[in-house]
């Protein structure tokens, strides 16, 4: 178990590095959910199967979607990649390297042994809608915000300009969220 | 009760002259008018009818410090204002407020007089904002309460800065925000020291107040006393203006309008002085004894630089601005000096030079409107074109290098004496700075008044209303040139309850004796009168 | 969940159904005026089941939430700057030709959003709390479209606000890794060790947490997004921003620390000291030469925050009162402040350079001494309650003896006198230059009500603050 | 009688006011009789009030007015009151009288000038305050007086204020004597701390009940006072603005650069001599200040082709005589030459003043001559001033005082002979002087038209004057010609007998001889010379001695040059320096700073999303790393 | 099960977040800016389910439930925002986003 834990772990690290790496944008999307099936799997290992299949239903499944969506419909490969020279990354590296001394140097110090045993869904829902019950409800509004958000923002045809002012009250066009054509 | 009329008429008076202004701009004036000269009636009205008061108050108590303190004020209004903080709505008045709150009033009435030709745009906003300040000032002089004190020290500032602002002449935005950064910085330094004695006080007794009756003689170790003595002093030396930190006061003198001019020079400048001698030394003895040699140094430097630069000027207003550096020099010198002979100096000193150095702001104020220039260089000979002009100008330049039988030379020569019993060099030098003022004053007579009339300039000579200005301010300077009586015995009062709060440090070590042959000159002066 | 927890509820069920209800009248009938009514009325009965869950006692609300007086008071002060922020977009919206309703969606789940992160007590709801306001203000930030520099801000803003999300979330991971306690009560004794000596990892969290915490506030050296959003954001959800976002996030922060004292000596202490210090310099000095007004009041919201940390770090018995009334100062001077930048944008270009203010009092006489008593109050000047606000703040910072602090205060606002006068200046004594576009008509019935009853705020409460200190205290006495 | 003593003063002070207020209403004819009959009646009443004093002196010989307390603070509680002893008697009648005639003849000599009001109006004032000065009861009173006369000079020398030199001279002459009026104020405070009181007699009695002679504090006091007495009396090292003064109008010369405000020096020692007495090293200095001013003044006004400067060092040199006299505690003697002095110097400035408005305000001497025949009055009455001046003997005024003195410099007790010899050159080179005048200006060809003559209102006080500079003398014989000396006995009231060594030289037939030789001796030599060669009186009257000499003696020993280097120079230098307040550069400085720091600072907002997110790595990174380490 | 210790798992969450955090810092692609966000968001969320493990309480599971849910809310708005910023600045580069500066 312990193995895949390891194993789990360096396929993650190595996909994310490639994530940044690579410069066409839809390789790196797809290393992306290869790095997002190794967290589930880790996950799995650290005995929380739900969060596990979460992991891959929610972030895997939808969210990455979205990314192709959106990466399909601004065929983004047409134009220019965006080149940073070399040295534009020293900098950020250097002050990487010290972030991640300084986290590491502070995890390093305590070491406690994982819980044996697995939490499985029913704990997890049992807290859900025990103390939690708040949180989802607050999610959900999290949510909402963000739908009412994104609607919005996209909605728009592209720049109405002030000469043909939209009467209000008037319903817009049925036009799909996806906003205007690419 | 009748503080509460000092504050409230001015400020009433304010926004009823800006509304006013709106349906006859000319209301304003009058309204203005009316705020100032009926306040000055008032106190006017309460000093003849309370002289009895000032006299027996002083009298009936004794020489304890507790006892003299409470039982002096003429009058005082107390009342709660943020309880939660202690800080209490206080106003008291003694002596010195009395020729404080005249001085305000009629410099504030002189205003309005002197901008009734010179003041056209917005003239109902320019006598909201005089009004304004007069009931600042006058808040100022009244206050008992440190927070309340620094409420008003902060809230002139504004009206200030917008006459500045507004109606000065070309540098006048620089010379505005000057003066506002200059006395907002160190007033902020002053609220520091207010809160250490607040919290010092609090922690000491338990009471938290700022009620400066009960902050008074908090015991502190001297160290930390002398910086909050230096917190103060930085506030008062800056609006007095003490020697390094005065370069704002011949830019915000030479910008403002001429009734910015004369309330600055007359009234501003004094809270300084007022503040060192109701706050600042009686608070700190100890350590306003050991900052003595230091504060006196700054003093005649500021009485000889301010002087030659008076005398460096091209500019005739920047001119007179800078003798009130010097004149001022002579306060700082006397309130260090702490004695009842250089108190009472000072007195006489804050009433003469808002009375001359007001005459001569408005003479230039006016010039400057007949002639457009301040420049000397393009004056010289107008004593030709307008000889009563020339005769005041060289009666206030008389009477501003301090020619006996004028009040300036009372008051300089109490200053000098009061400063010679205290530390020798500092008065001979004081003494050099009445050369000095010669050099000046005389210079400036030259420079514009007398001397070959190079410029074709044609002007009219003063109008009544000018001359009759005039005329009373003459008056009084040589009233009090030969009788300045009643303005001591008003504030005989002050002064000697002033060496009380400081009996016990060194710096006034025989306040208690003096206090006592007070009492006995009290009583038999009196027939003198 | 007792149904007594339902009844102190009352006010999050009240900011949560309003922007359903609105959403609702918007799909039938689209129409500006019924948004702002519904949300108005939402607002208002916010306010009134406040007053009805303060009767009940029994306040913590599952461990997610604890409802006591402070939260309450929070939350009603949230709730009227919402409405009058909601006021002054009225006019603004009014010749967007855009869709308004979904702004006062937004608008009242970001209050919402404010509401939970005052009365948080768990980490959790202290997250949730933070992302739906900062989920809300991604979108209101851009809201009107149709120009780059709302999409330019709304970007930064949302990049930034993810990364520090994340940071935050790290952090808040770490500390519940190290300690197994989520609550606020359960971090009071670790915090009051000053994060000293041992667990490194929650010293480490802790400071994680307040990277998450410092961007919300905009200290230094979060700072770096302030301008622009609140340059490229329309005026009202610039204030939004400058006064719900930040005060919700101070008032959580007091609850968290409000237990601990913080010694001098702490390195937590000198964290703070130093955050505070950078920003009351680098707000003023940034805002030294600037002319773009938006801008000076971006810097000057950060140099506020600096201030507010001095009171804050006092944490004698002065500072939680003297935070919670600088802050409402701060608040009714800001939304004035903003609330005049809106009234006078048009459509074609936010009110927003110095040249547009030139002469103001002649051409729009009331607006500019609105605008004047804000700038005073901002500069801590008498007769506002800025400067009641500034004088309660150093009388607390003198209480707990950080000299060092408020002899910073004291010449940095200085500073500020110089900018804040830049600005009176331009409006009383520069002449309007005619070939500038003529600035926005008129300011419209609503915005000049809010600001005129805001103005009047600012002064009566400038000179006689004495029943607002007393309110504020017996909020801040509930306070464990 | 002597309650109207307060009358006095107040007359001129009363026209002062009057001639004020009305200036611009009054005739011509109007402002003269206000002007010059306030000073009439003032010195009627003076002369009434000296009767009295004389005929039925007041208990102890002084009478003392007060008029109101002036003020009452902290012990010190001066009073306007005035304080009237035989001395202040003489000084107030010559004051008066000697004014009176110098109004008189202003009527006519100021007819034509525009300023005519302002003039009496100054003139008045002047009077009024040097009465207040003589009166005065209280030192801080008689320093009133001291700087009212000193303005009123300074008014009156800048009176044609059209030309800037003549308001240069104006403003010479207050600040230099303001310089010795600030040693004078000094003195007071000195005063007042040590003795707690400045009324004049109570102080003296202080002064001699607690100060030892010779004490340091004494000595103090004594040459502080001498430093205003030099000041105003134009005595070394403050004499270089007499001359200059000779700018204002001449009979301003002659009342107050002549008979009046110059001797308010004498007056101050005269008035203040207990506590001379009680330094006498500082006496001595004042004996020597007298003798050395005396020989710098004579020769000096050798070589001066300005016929009032000429008098001008005259009247410095004569005003060396009495602080001679003073010096050897002469005081009555000194005061008696005051009064001599006072006569026949007004007469010579005022018969200058009618040669000067004769040739139309001609002042080089050199370009007049030859006046005996056109101008009888000016050429009588100047050779009768010219006589007393040089002290020709038994006819002029000036021998009975100034032989006194040059009697008692070396005869009293203090006098000794290096003084005696000084004053006998003093005495040879003044009659030298004096008759080069005459016969420059009266005799030889002459060269400018005499466009006016006097009227009566010149005339008479010349005459006047001519009969006093003759009788004015025969109060006070010396010792050998009978000894009547009522005039002595008069003064010895007020001021202390001087003690005389029995049997000295000075008293012997033989010293009296010589030095009323000497005098003769100077005129002959001036006479000789000048009256037989016409080239040697062209020669010698133009350059007396070598040229260098000459020029030197020209400009006052080069006194304004060194004080122009010395003091004037480096003030103007630092106000050139320090016009934009030194002080400035510090705080625009700090303004620059702040400037500074918001460039560098705007600078870092380059509005790049991703700088942002770097700034706030860095300061975390600083931050944990801050937080763990520590 | 869990021979894994706590600190490993931790330092792997590390690791992902700071690949993350350079990843923002670096890349100018603002598709890529939003995919290093949900990495570190995720790697926070590992980290939280990695406490939760050692505690053995379901808290560690909810809170990544809630990170979960921001992630996804904040992706919507980002990508919509994204498409808004090519359609205005003709790019998706970051850099553009410059014009507000001073």
């Amino acid at each position: 178990m312990t193995a895949l834990f390891y194993i789990a772990a360096a396929v993650a690290i190595i996909a994310t590095v490639l994530v940044i790496t690579r410069s066409n944008l839809v390789h790196a999307l797809l290393y992306l959910v290869v790095s997002l099936f190794a967290v589930a799997v880790v996950f799995y290992t650290l005995g929380a199967p739900f969060v596990a299949a979460l992991e891959v239903i929610v972030y895997a499944g939808a969210i990455m979607m979205l990314f192709v969506f959106a990466v399909m419909l601004l065929n983004v490969s047409a134009d220019a990649p965006l080149r940073v020279p070399r040295s534009a990354w020293i900098g950020p590296l250097v002050l990487i390297a010290v972030l991640l001394a300084e986290l590491i140097y502070g995890i390093g110090l305590t070491n406690h042994a994982l819980h044996a045993g697995e939490v499985g869904p029913q704990q997890v829902s049992a807290a859900l809608f025990g103390p939690y019950v708040l949180g989802v409800e607050l999610a959900s509004m999290l949510l909402l915000a963000a739908l009412i958000g994104a609607r919005h923002i996209a909605s728009q045809p592209e720049s109405p300009g002030l000469d043909e002012p939209q009467p209000a009250g008037e319903a817009p066009d049925t036009r799909a969220n996806e906003g205007g054509e690419a | 009760m009748i503080l509460l009329w000092y504050i409230l008429i001015p400020a009433v008076a304010a926004p009823l002259a800006w509304l006013v202004s709106r349906s006859r701009p000319d209301l304003a004036r009058w309204v203005a008018l009316a705020g100032t000269a009926l306040p000055l009636a008032l106190v006017t009205w309460q000093w003849v009818s309370q002289a009895g008061a000032l006299k027996a108050a002083f009298v009936a108590h004794g020489p304890g410090a507790a006892g003299l303190v409470q039982g002096t004020w003429l009058a005082d209004v107390h009342a709660t204002w943020i309880a939660p903080l202690g800080i209490s709505f206080f106003l008291a008045e003694d002596g010195l407020t009395l020729i404080m709150l005249v001085l305000t009033f009629a410099m504030g009435l002189l205003a309005v007089l002197a901008s009734w030709r010179g003041i056209t745009a917005r003239v109902g906003f320019f006598h909201f904002m005089i009004l304004w300040t007069t009931a600042a000032l006058a808040g100022v002089f009244l206050s008992l309460d440190l927070f309340l004190f620094y409420f008003f020290f902060e809230m002139m500032l504004i009206p200030m800065y917008f006459v500045i602002a507004l109606w000065g002449h070309e540098r006048r935005v620089y010379a505005a925000i000057k003066f506002f950064i200059f006395t907002q910085a160190s007033g902020l330094l002053m609220l520091i020291a207010i809160l250490a004695l607040y919290f010092i006080h609090g922690r000491a007794t338990g009471v938290y107040t700022f009620d400066f009756t009960q902050l008074l003689g908090t015991q502190m170790p001297s160290g930390t006393a002398f910086l909050l003595m230096l917190g103060f002093f930085a506030a008062f030396a800056v609006k007095l203006p003490a020697f390094p930190l005065h370069t704002w006061l011949p830019d915000a003198h030479t910008e403002a309008p001429t009734a910015g001019s004369v309330i600055l020079a007359g009234v501003l400048i004094k809270i300084g002085a007022y503040g060192m001698i109701r706050f600042m030394v009686p608070l700190f003895p100890q350590a306003v004894y050991d900052f003595r040699t230091i504060g006196m140094i700054l003093a005649v430097i500021g009485i000889i630089y301010g002087a030659i630069m008076a005398y460096a000027q091209t500019d005739l207003k920047r001119l007179v601005a800078y003798t009130s550096v010097s004149h001022m020099g002579f306060v700082l010198l006397g309130i260090f000096a702490w004695n009842t002979l250089a108190l009472q100096g000072v007195v006489v000193q804050i009433v003469c030079h808002a009375l001359s150095t007001g005459a001569l702001f408005i003479l230039v104020g006016t010039l400057q409107d007949r002639i457009h220039t301040r420049d000397m260089a393009k004056m010289g000979g107008l004593w030709a074109v307008a000889p009563r002009m020339g005769g005041t100008a060289m009666f206030f330049a008389l009477a501003s290098l301090g020619l006996p039988g004028l009040g300036n030379f009372v008051a300089e020569f109490l200053i000098l004496v009061g400063t010679w019993q205290v530390s020798r060099w500092a008065a001979v030098l004081g003494a050099v700075g009445l050369v000095v003022a010669t050099v000046y004053a005389l210079w400036m007579m030259q420079r514009a008044f007398q001397g070959q009339e190079t410029h074709a300039l044609r002007f009219d000579d003063l109008v009544p209303r000018e001359t009759a200005m005039y005329a009373a301010l003459i008056a009084a300077l040589v009233v009090i040139g030969f009788y300045p009586q009643p303005l001591i015995a008003t504030a005989r009062q002050t002064v000697t309850a002033a060496q009380q709060m400081t009996a016990g440090s060194p710096l006034s070590p025989e306040a208690a004796s003096a206090a006592q042959t007070m009492i006995v000159d009290g009583a038999t002066a009196d027939d003198g009168q | 969940m007792t149904s007594g927890d339902l009844i102190t509820l009352l006010p999050l069920i009240a900011l949560t159904v309003t922007p359903v209800v609105v959403m609702l009248a918007a799909a039938f009938y689209r129409s500006h005026a019924l948004a702002l009514a519904l949300t108005l009325v939402g607002l208002a009965a916010t306010i009134v089941s406040l007053f009805v869950a303060a009767t009940r006692t029994g306040r913590q609300v599952t461990p997610l939430l604890s409802f006591d007086t402070y939260a309450l008071f929070y939350i009603g002060l949230l709730t009227v700057a919402t409405a009058a922020v909601a006021i002054l977009s009225w006019s603004y919206l009014q010749r967007r030709h855009v869709h308004p309703e979904e702004y006062y969606m937004l608008l009242l789940t970001a209050t919402l959003g404010g509401a939970v992160l005052v009365a948080s007590t768990h980490f959790a709801s202290f997250f949730l709390g933070l992302e739906i306001l900062s989920v809300s203000l991604y979108a209101l930030i851009v809201y009107p479209i149709y120009r780059d520099q709302f999409v330019e801000a709304a970007v930064k803003y949302l990049v930034l606000a993810g990364a520090t999300s994340a940071f935050l979330v790290f952090g808040m991971a770490l500390v519940y890794a190290e300690t197994g306690t989520m609550t606020a009560s359960g971090l009071a004794p670790i915090l009051s060790a000053g994060l000293g000596g041992q667990d490194v990892v929650v010293a480490l969290g802790i400071v994680l947490i307040l990277v998450g915490v410092g961007f919300k506030l905009a200290v230094v050296p979060f700072h770096m997004w302030t301008p622009d959003v609140y340059q490229g954001a329309p005026a009202p959800v610039g204030a939004y921003v400058a006064t719900v976002s930040k005060g919700a996030v101070l008032a959580l922060l007091l609850r968290y620390f409000w237990p601990v004292s913080l010694d001098t000596g702490s390195s937590l202490f000198l964290v703070f000291a130093a955050v505070a210090i950078a920003s009351m310099v680098a707000g003023n000095l940034l805002a030294l030469r600037q002319d773009n007004v938006k801008r000076i009041l971006a810097y000057s919201s950060i140099a506020n925050l600096g201030y507010l940390l001095v009171a804050f770090l006092a944490a004698g018995e002065q500072a939680a009162v003297a935070v919670t009334f600088f802050l409402v100062a701060y608040f009714a001077t800001t939304l004035v402040a903003f609330g005049v930048v809106a009234a006078l944008s048009t459509p074609e270009r936010d009110a927003e350079s110095m040249d547009d203010y030139r002469g103001l009092a002649r051409t729009r006489r009331w607006t500019a001494v609105a605008f004047t008593v804000a700038l005073f109050s901002l500069a801590g000047m008498p007769l506002t309650v800025g400067f009641m606000g500034k004088f309660y703040v150093v009388t607390a910072g003198a209480g707990a003896a950080l000299w060092a602090l408020i002899i910073v205060l004291v010449l940095t606002s200085t500073i500020g006198l110089y900018y804040y006068t830049r600005i009176v200046v331009a409006m009383w004594v520069r002449q309007p230059d005619e070939n500038a576009d003529a600035v926005g008509a008129a300011v419209g019935g609503g915005s000049a009500a809010v600001l005129a009853a805001l103005t009047a705020f600012l002064i009566v409460f400038g000179v006689y603050p004495a029943p607002l200190i007393q309110l504020i205290e017996r909020a801040v006495a509930t306070l464990p | 009688m002597l309650q109207l003593l307060w009358i006095v003063p107040a007359l001129p002070a009363a026209g002062f006011v009057v001639l004020l207020l009305l200036n611009r209403h009054l005739s011509r004819r109007a402002t003269a009789l206000i002007g010059a009959g306030s000073v009439g009646l003032s010195a009627v009443v003076a002369i009434l009030i000296a009767v009295s004093f004389i005929t039925s002196p007041p208990p102890g010989d002084a009478y003392r007015q007060v008029l109101w307390t002036w003020f009452d603070t902290g012990g010190l509680a001066p009073q306007i009151a005035f304080y009237l002893d035989a001395m202040s008697v003489v000084f107030m009648v010559v004051i008066t009288f000697v004014g009176f005639l110098i109004h008189l003849y202003s009527t006519e000599f100021m007819e034509r000038d525009e300023g005519f009001t302002r003039f009496f109006m100054y003139m008045n004032l002047f009077v009024a305050s040097m009465l207040v000065l003589v009166l005065a009861d209280n030192l801080l009173l008689l320093y009133l007086g001291w700087e009212g006369v000193g303005m009123c000079s300074y008014l009156l020398i800048a009176f044609w204020q059209k030309d800037v030199q003549n308001v240069y001279c104006g403003r010479k002459a207050f600040i230099v004597t303001r310089v010795g009026d600030t040693a004078l104020i000094v003195g007071l405070f000195l005063l007042f701390t040590q003795l707690h009181t400045l009324e004049i007699q109570p102080l003296m009695a202080g002064a001699a009940k607690n100060w030892a002679a010779g004490s340091g504090v004494a000595v103090a006091a004594a040459a502080l006072l001498l430093g205003g007495a030099v000041g105003k009396s134009a005595q070394l090292p403050l004499q270089t603005w007499l001359p200059d003064a000779m700018a204002g109008p001449t009979p301003v010369s002659a009342l107050i650069h002549a008979a009046t405000m110059v001797t308010a020096g004498v007056y101050l020692i005269a008035r203040t001599n207990v506590l001379f007495t009680l330094a006498p090293d500082v006496r001595l200095a004042v004996a020597i200040i007298g003798t050395v001013t005396l020989l710098y003044a004579c020769f000096s006004a050798l070589a001066q082709h300005d016929i009032k400067r000429v008098l001008a060092y005259s009247t410095m040199s004569q005003i060396g005589y009495m602080f001679l006299a003073l010096g050897v505690a002469g005081w009555s003697a000194a005061i008696f030459h005051f009064m001599t002095h006072a006569f026949f110097k007004a007469l010579l400035f005022l018969a200058a003043g009618v040669v000067i408005e004769a040739l139309g305000g001609e002042h080089d001497i050199f370009k007049m001559g030859g006046l005996r025949r056109k101008l009888p009055t000016a050429f009588w009455a100047f050779i009768i001033g010219a006589a007393s001046l040089s002290a020709l003997p038994l006819i002029t005024d000036g021998f009975y005082s100034k032989d006194l003195i040059i009697e008692t410099s070396l005869g009293a007790v203090d006098g000794n002979a290096w003084l005696w010899l000084g004053a006998l050159a003093g005495s040879l080179l003044t009659s030298i002087y004096a008759f080069r005048l005459v016969f420059v200006v009266f005799f030889g060809e002459q060269q400018t038209p005499v466009t006016l003559h006097p009227r009566w209102r010149m005339k008479l006080p010349l005459v006047v004057l001519s009969v006093l500079s003759v009788v004015g003398g025969f109060v006070w014989l010396p010792g050998w010609m009978g000894g009547f000396h009522p005039f002595e006995t008069f003064l010895d009231t007020a001021l202390p007998v001087t003690q005389t060594v029995a049997g000295s030289f000075a008293y012997t037939g033989v010293a009296a001889l010589l030095t009323s030789l000497i005098a003769v001796v100077g005129v002959a030599l001036a006479t000789v010379w000048l009256v037989e060669s016409r080239a040697a009186l062209a020669r010698f009257a133009a350059r007396p001695t070598p040229h260098d000499v000459q020029t030197f003696w020209l400009n006052g020993w080069g006194f304004d040059w060194l004080y122009e280097h010395v003091f004037v120079i480096p003030v103007k230098w630092f106000a050139r320096v320090a016009r934009g307040d030194l002080v400035e550069p510090a705080f625009s400085g700090i303004a620059w700073l702040n400037l500074q720091a918001w460039r560098a600072l705007s600078a870092s907002q380059n509005g790049q999303l991703r700088v942002y997110i770097g700034v706030a790595g860095v300061g975390l990174a600083v931050i944990v790393a801050f937080v763990v380490l520590r | 099960m869990a021979a894994v210790s706590l600190d490993h798992g931790l330092i792997l969450a590390a690791i992902l977040f700071v690949i993350g955090f350079v990843g923002l810092l670096t890349r100018r692609n603002l598709i890529v800016a939003l995919a290093c966000i949900e990495i570190m968001l995720n790697a926070a969320g590992l980290a939280f389910v990695v406490a939760g493990a050692r505690w053995g309480s379901a808290d560690g599971q909810v809170m990544f439930l809630f990170v979960l849910a921001m992630a996804a809310a904040e992706v919507a708005v980002g990508l919509a925002l994204a498409i808004r910023f090519r359609q205005s600045l003709g790019r998706l580069d970051v850099d553009d986003a410059d014009e507000m500066k001073g």
